[in-house]
């Protein structure tokens, strides 16, 4: 599956829940104000093994409008939007954490 | 047709947003098109279905009675997240009775609610072919 | 592949209609079919053909028109809820009649329609994607 | 006392609306002026005349026009923000006009004006409440 | 002043954001989704100490639709919005934490 | 006219919500009232002044660059919340230059920016007479 958060985890608890249910096969893409998640910060640990894993993607547009294309943690994939549609196509079901 | 499994998931207290009301009358219609549908209550959803809402101060209608009608649309799969109920010191008593009679046990009276573990919820999920977010 | 997209949320206020506006645009450049997008909850506020965004900004409106999405009848995939447009004032000239309200306010590039069209849409798309808050 | 409010999300989709509603209801019953609404973000969208609401719902927006709050010539004091409703398909006859938009949808109970009208509310009312998403 | 909190301190940040700022001088109304604050849970704690200074409202409407009128965490004053109109018109400036 | 204390609360993330921008512009009108005017970004309303935005990969407007003009407007304060920098990776150099010249010290380039602990913010906010917050 790909699960899909467009929400920070400083404000918000959608990664977290994502998280609590994820499966081994599943894959995380960040978008939006979710791409927080993947900077170099207090709560990165929350996405580290995972992203050594490499099932971690953050939408590229949505990190360099947020001014964090330097700041990365670790491992985090970057995919434009066609990326994003690889990722809808291979994954198979998609789960929006809203 | 081919069925397809739904899942409608559900992660925000109601009446402070009109997804829980607007992701009701979505199941009430999917009830329609004979899919398999399950309905997930994580996080703040849980309060979606808890028992004893009054909405006479503030205003806005009620709807938490309609998901009693579920169960007349052979819609009895409610999951819901153990640890969001203990979390919000809730548990399956605060829960309002939502029922469905089963046609396979001589219609007895079963309830569609089913608390589960997020290992049970990841199980779940991972079935499923379509998942309306709210 | 098929693809359907539900968007939660209306214009400007949220990112949801521009990521998922990229997302579509980027699918059919691919070469992949958008089945339909239905904007349910605020998301019907994508159809209003009144919107005046500022000449230095992006309009939200008239790219999702722009991108075509149809039918092989010919009929519009872009559809907004029923339910939820009349509850926040986005009516076509049907509705507006059936209502009595004097005037409509939807882009004909968008066509109003059922829930019953979200759940076709997941039932008939590989893929069903939500873009909301 | 005279107080003013600010609301940031439009009808349905939050309860912000219904909340500034109860309160200002609330306000005025105990004495106090409600000295100006204004709307602003998503907030616009609860001047619409066009809702249809079900029938067993509220009326978000007659709510607002009945609890009709005027200044002393008697205009409305519940504003919208001219730039946030233009960029969200919310128009008064003069400004449909001006942008070529054929048709208008602002409840007369309203009157769409600049931002300058929420930073004097909130220099000349005593309190100011904001209620948002 | 009256800070209001609007969100479940489950869902968001806002009622931490709140209390790492409020002064000795203020008071909170919890409204909306935000009446989930002052439920009796894993997270009472945040308001423990202000509730029993007397410091912590909520809006009865809120508390009683939500379903948790007999589930409030300890020194949780409810009001109504006659009530919330008197916390704005005693406490000053008012900051809504969105 | 009295001259009020006019506090902005920003606390969101730009491009995500319109909350950033829509402030912006009532900031920038607010000039012309002259009143006392402070901006607060905290949580992720510090990603507002982040330096190096750079939107063109979302197709939505770059405004950033907006925040260096309310020197113009004489608004020069903006406190921003040494914790929600600290807790995201962030320092006062990944902030952009934002700047004003001060009347009272022969015109001198200033930074606009005051990095505050919460104490300081807790002091700065009980000053205010209105706060807007978005």
């Amino acid at each position: 599956m790909l699960h899909t958060v467009n929400k920070s985890s400083f404000e918000r608890n959608s990664l977290q829940s994502c998280l609590d249910i994820i499966d081994e096969k599943s894959v995380i893409l960040l978008l939006e104000d979710g791409v927080i998640c993947a900077a170099d910060n207090t709560k990165s640990s929350m996405l580290a093994q995972l992203a050594a894993d490499g099932k971690v993607f953050a939408l590229k547009g949505d990190v360099e409008a947020r001014g964090i294309s330097a700041k990365l943690a670790e491992n985090i994939q970057l995919v434009d939007y066609s990326g994003f549609v690889d990722l809808v196509v291979e994954h198979g079901t998609a789960v929006s954490w809203l | 047709m081919a069925t397809k499994k739904f899942m409608y998931l559900n992660r925000k207290a109601p009446y402070g947003t009109v997804y829980a009301l607007e992701s009701l009358e979505v199941v009430l219609i999917a009830a329609a098109f004979e899919q398999d549908v399950s309905l997930a209550f994580i996080d703040d959803g849980v309060y979606q279905i808890i028992a004893g809402q009054n909405t006479d101060g503030i205003g806005m209608k009620n709807f938490s009675k309609t998901y009693n009608a579920l169960g007349d649309y052979d819609i009895n799969k409610l999951y819901v997240s153990e640890q969001s109920l203990s979390e919000r010191g809730l548990s399956e008593a605060d829960i309002m009775p939502i029922v469905y009679e089963d046609e396979d046990d001589d219609w007895a009276e079963k309830s569609s609610i089913k608390i589960v573990s997020n290992a049970e919820l990841t199980k779940i999920m991972a079935e499923q072919d379509v998942c309306l977010s709210f | 592949m098929k693809i359907a997209i539900q968007i939660n949320e209306g214009p400007y206020q949220h990112q949801a209609s521009d990521s998922a506006y990229q997302f579509a645009k980027a699918a059919i450049a691919k070469g992949h079919e958008i089945f339909r997008v239905f904007f349910y909850h605020d998301g019907v506020n994508n159809a209003s053909a009144f919107t005046v965004p500022p000449q230095d900004d992006r309009n939200v409106i008239n790219q999702w028109a722009e991108l075509g999405i149809k039918n092989a009848d010919g009929e519009p995939e872009l559809v907004i809820c029923i339910a939820a447009a009349l509850r926040r004032g986005m009516l076509d000239e049907s509705e507006a009649g059936k209502n009595g309200i004097t005037g409509n306010n939807i882009n004909p590039a968008f066509r109003i329609s059922g829930l019953g069209q979200l759940i076709e849409a997941g039932i008939q798309a590989e893929r069903l994607v939500v873009f909301g808050d």
